[in-house]
């Protein structure tokens, strides 16, 4: 147990990098849309709902579980939708070059 | 064979945090940031549906009622919803997530109490998961216009939130201690009272700060029940949720600090000083505000060479991108030149102009930034300002005043400028605007749809 | 075990792109040193060296694993020492401004 | 008892990898690269200092032994080294980690073989680690000038370097699966072997690179290792060594292309094609060469306005610098104004002319980048290359040439340009260059030493 505390520390740590450098030089036009679609990557958060929802016991555990898997698939679907949306008025930016 | 299934599925999730990364990456970028996010999507899908062949999972029937409810729900309401109230719409989804995160922790804990690593884990997401889902709802409701967008301020609320927030932690380390899940119940209610009284204090228009912080909240904690569901029932799959959600953990809290800093805020100051509910500043102005009526206008802009329109917050409540492309259409046939400056702050969110103008049908190289344009202004007959005020006030380049350092564009160079506003109403940062006096500025009054309505119909008869 | 794979290969994965975006916009002039420096890093496989000798039981693993401790020590040692004094050259380079 | 210390090392490991990542950040920005380093030595120290804390170790004189050997080895190496061979003291310490993998990956499948998935692990290190160690050592040789620099071309070579690699490998496939450690013997003398016929037939010029891209190969040499140590003896230490591994073989793979690109190579090319064993590329060239002496290449730079000196490969192998100096000073105290014109790419190593004009102690502010300093050369009296040629040939310019597109100092544009080598030589690319028979150019012949030398005495004569 402990020992896989300190692996999932490792890996938290190269996560926020990763995540830091990944954000650290985007123009403010993006700004929207890639909130939403980081809104979107912690829509992962249904994988784990499925789970606790899969292994639940007791009746409390389904009821609460039930919520989890919902709100998750809202993330999931909602944060996905909103953002494909969102960078479609974007397309026609085709013309006008961007970063490289 | 179970560790062949269990093999195949972590392998599933190692590649899809890999397209999270590669998607996200993609996304920071204008040309990649479709790309980005079906890549995205498709690795979601995939982990999404490995997670189904887990071993020891039953209550199917539920997860399908859960994920066909929640799925379709979030898919239509996200398709049907207005593009402008696309602010409130993603931080609605991120509550969801952040809910979701909490009610994982919920289950973690009912289940597991007496395993202190885990169960500690599992609290710290469910605190700062209740927050981000309370907090979401307020920022929904402020930005739907069902509450008052002002900011609420209640009466010591620095002491009253701190004493629910240590209180509400306190009633749920007492449940760890005790190993009774009763006292879980004050727990969460009190932590969402937090996100709620949070959240009351913040004025509409610091919105898209607040909302990008609990956007990162929610990943932080998504992360932390990967974290604590790693040696659990999740094993590797808990890996990938502590590496996505802590990505957008690190991702947010950056963006959320690129954002406040292009708005010239500081995140705390957003969060604690209750912008915009006493604030008014600026010192007093000389001069008079005259006023044009929109023949007089249009007959300016028609025998214009060149006309920049410099849209703002104001155009986007009004909804008058239409009608703007319109009047730009009428000017081009009539030989003038139009472009579009846009400031990255104006509006409401990053990039909201160029998101209404854009689905105005608008082309995007008519479309300026700030550093492109701004040399032009000398040179140009009219400069048309509609319903923006903070983006164009010269009080930025004054010391002392609010918006003092924030880049602005500078239309008081234009040969004549033609604001549109309704009234005598201050911008966002509710300072004076000394350019509305100047010599070569004329006002044209009333809310832009009309205003601009009007501008289109003299055009049109003058042909 | 085999799970334990898979954590190596998240690791492995985010430590990749780390690398990857650290490195994304160096200035040539920075390459000499900076190639110098990521020696040093892997220098870390002196840890491995210790332990490799430390746990040794034949004579064969012994005398291998005193070649690898040697090895690393010099690795890390020396790739230190190295870059320090390639750094101190650049070190004149207050006056003239250089990257953020 | 064991756990807490384990928590403990774990968390200094953990530390260490977090400053190893900010240091290398740090590394990659001038002004903070030595803050950079000097953190990370400090995570370093204490990493290893903490190992020696791990349960069940022994062994321990051995261990002080071999890290007092090599680390007061490497130690005063490094110190008492001169500047100009730094490029071969990082491909022999580079060179030292890959040997130091391999020998663990060796212990480990001596003492392990059963298990199968780490032995994997191990022999993939031990590929690597025995190819960058031997190939190092070569990089070494070559560049120490104990080993003719010009490549090493053998008969067949494609078709030999292949079959030794897949002999070899085939080997340790084999001991892996009859379990029989003897087949590891000509398993490493074989990959050692491929190391050294890998690098043969490559020029000393094109050594930056190999070093490069070995220092990249020994980095996912130690992560392999970290990987097949991670449920053994290691532990999390295994995880520390992943991260930097893999950290520096992400880096360095990009450092390796970076520098392909700064000299307009590319990695395939460098390592198969032989460059510089036949080349002999080139126009034929107009025009006549036409020498200067030092009297009157002196006088000419004494009454200039402005001067910029070039330096190149020649001027460090001819240890030119402190000469240079000296005539920089002279002419300054003269009332020229002097500057230096930089190329990325001069000399044999990256940031090669800064580190040995810094070296001399000239100061930085007069060191020029190509971008700052190119449009100055039409206003410029006398340019002054010394032992350059490749980064000045404007061959660059037309299509065809083996040097077209790098970018070049557009020397020829100056007034004057007196060139100081020794005779015909070519550049490094090989290539003919006609800057040399322009009307405006003069030859200064001579070792760049001596010919500097004798400017400064003219110099000094004139005052
Ligand atoms: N973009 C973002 O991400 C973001 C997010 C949050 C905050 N902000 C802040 O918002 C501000 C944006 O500047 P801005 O210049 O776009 O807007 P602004 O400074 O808020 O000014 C908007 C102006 O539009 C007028 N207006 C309101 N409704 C109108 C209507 N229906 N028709 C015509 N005019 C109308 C108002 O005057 P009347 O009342 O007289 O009509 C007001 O002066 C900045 O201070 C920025 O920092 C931006
Ligand atoms: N910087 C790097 O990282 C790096 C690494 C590898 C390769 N390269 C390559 O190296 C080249 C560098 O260009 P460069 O212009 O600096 O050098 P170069 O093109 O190699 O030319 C050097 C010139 O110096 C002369 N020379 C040699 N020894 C001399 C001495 N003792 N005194 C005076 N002159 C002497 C030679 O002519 P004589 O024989 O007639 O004297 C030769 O023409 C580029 O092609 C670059 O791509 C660079």
């Amino acid at each position: 147990m402990a020992a896989d505390i300190w692996t999932a520390l490792f890996i938290a740590l190269l996560a926020a990098f990763v995540g830091y450098e990944v954000i650290s030089r985007v123009p403010v036009l993006l700004h929207t849309p890639l909130m939403s679609g980081s809104n979107f990557i912690h829509g992962i958060v249904l994988v784990g709902a499925i789970v606790a929802l899969g292994l639940a016991t007791t009746p409390l555990e389904d009821a609460i579980g039930l919520v989890a898997v919902v709100m998750g698939a809202l993330n999931v679907t909602g944060g996905y939708m909103v953002t494909v949306r969102i960078l479609a008025m974007f397309d026609r930016s085709k013309g006008k070059g961007g970063a490289p | 064979m179970t560790s062949y299934v269990q093999d195949a599925i972590n392998a599933v999730y190692v590649v899809a945090v890999l397209v999270f990364i590669l998607g996200l990456k993609a996304m920071s970028g204008p040309s990649t940031a479709r790309r980005g996010i079906v890549y995205a999507g498709a690795a979601m899908l995939l982990a999404v549906v490995v997670t189904f062949a887990s071993p020891g999972l039953s209550n199917f029937l539920l997860i399908f009622v859960g994920v066909a409810i929640g799925g379709l729900g979030g898919w239509y309401w996200a398709r049907v919803v207005k593009m402008t109230a696309m602010p409130q719409m993603v931080a609605m989804f991120n509550g969801m997530g952040g809910g979701s995160a909490a009610a994982i922790a919920a289950v973690e804990m009912l289940g597991h109490l007496s395993d202190l690593t885990s169960s500690s884990l599992s609290l710290a997401g469910a605190v700062i998961g209740s927050i981000s889902i309370a907090g979401s709802i307020i920022a929904f409701l402020k930005l739907q216009g069902w509450m008052t967008s002002k900011p609420i301020v209640l009466p010591a609320r620095q002491v009253v939130n701190t004493a629910v927030l240590v209180v509400g932690v306190g009633f749920g380390l007492y449940a760890l201690v005790v190993l009774h899940t009763f006292w879980l119940l004050p727990f969460y209610v009190l932590l969402l009272l937090y996100g709620i009284l949070l959240t009351l204090p913040i004025g509409g228009a610091d919105m898209p700060v607040v909302i990008s912080l609990f956007n990162a909240l929610t990943g932080i904690a998504v992360g932390l029940d990967g974290f604590a569901l790693v040696n659990g029932p999740l094993g590797d799959a808990g890996y990938a949720m502590v590496i996505a959600g802590v990505l957008v953990g690190a991702a947010g809290s950056l963006l959320t600090l690129l954002m406040a800093k292009a708005m010239n805020r500081s995140v705390s100051n957003v969060f604690f000083s209750a912008f915009g509910a006493t604030e008014e500043t600026g010192a007093a102005v000389q001069g008079q505000l005259k006023p044009i009526d929109a023949a007089d206008a249009a007959i300016q802009m028609a025998y214009a060479n060149q006309v920049i329109i410099v849209p703002g917050y104001g155009m986007a409540v009004a909804q008058a991108q239409q009608k703007v492309k319109e009047l730009a259409d009428l000017l081009e046939a009539k030989g003038v030149t139009v472009k579009f400056a846009i400031h990255p702050v104006a509006g409401r969110m990053p990039g909201h102009m160029n998101v209404l103008l854009a689905e105005a049908g608008i082309s995007y190289d008519k479309l300026f930034d700030r550093d492109e344009i701004n040399a032009e202004f000398p040179a140009t007959d009219v400069a048309f300002v509609i319903g923006a005020n903070d983006v164009v006030n010269p009080a930025a380049h004054r010391q002392g005043s609010p918006l003092y350092g924030m880049p602005i564009l500078d239309v008081e160079q234009a040969k004549n400028v033609i604001v549109n506003k309704r009234g005598q109403g201050k911008g966002f940062a509710g300072v004076e605007n000394d350019l509305f006096y100047r010599d070569n500025t004329r006002m044209l009054y009333g809310d832009a749809q009309t205003a601009v309505g009007k501008l289109v119909s003299e055009l049109k008869k003058a042909t």
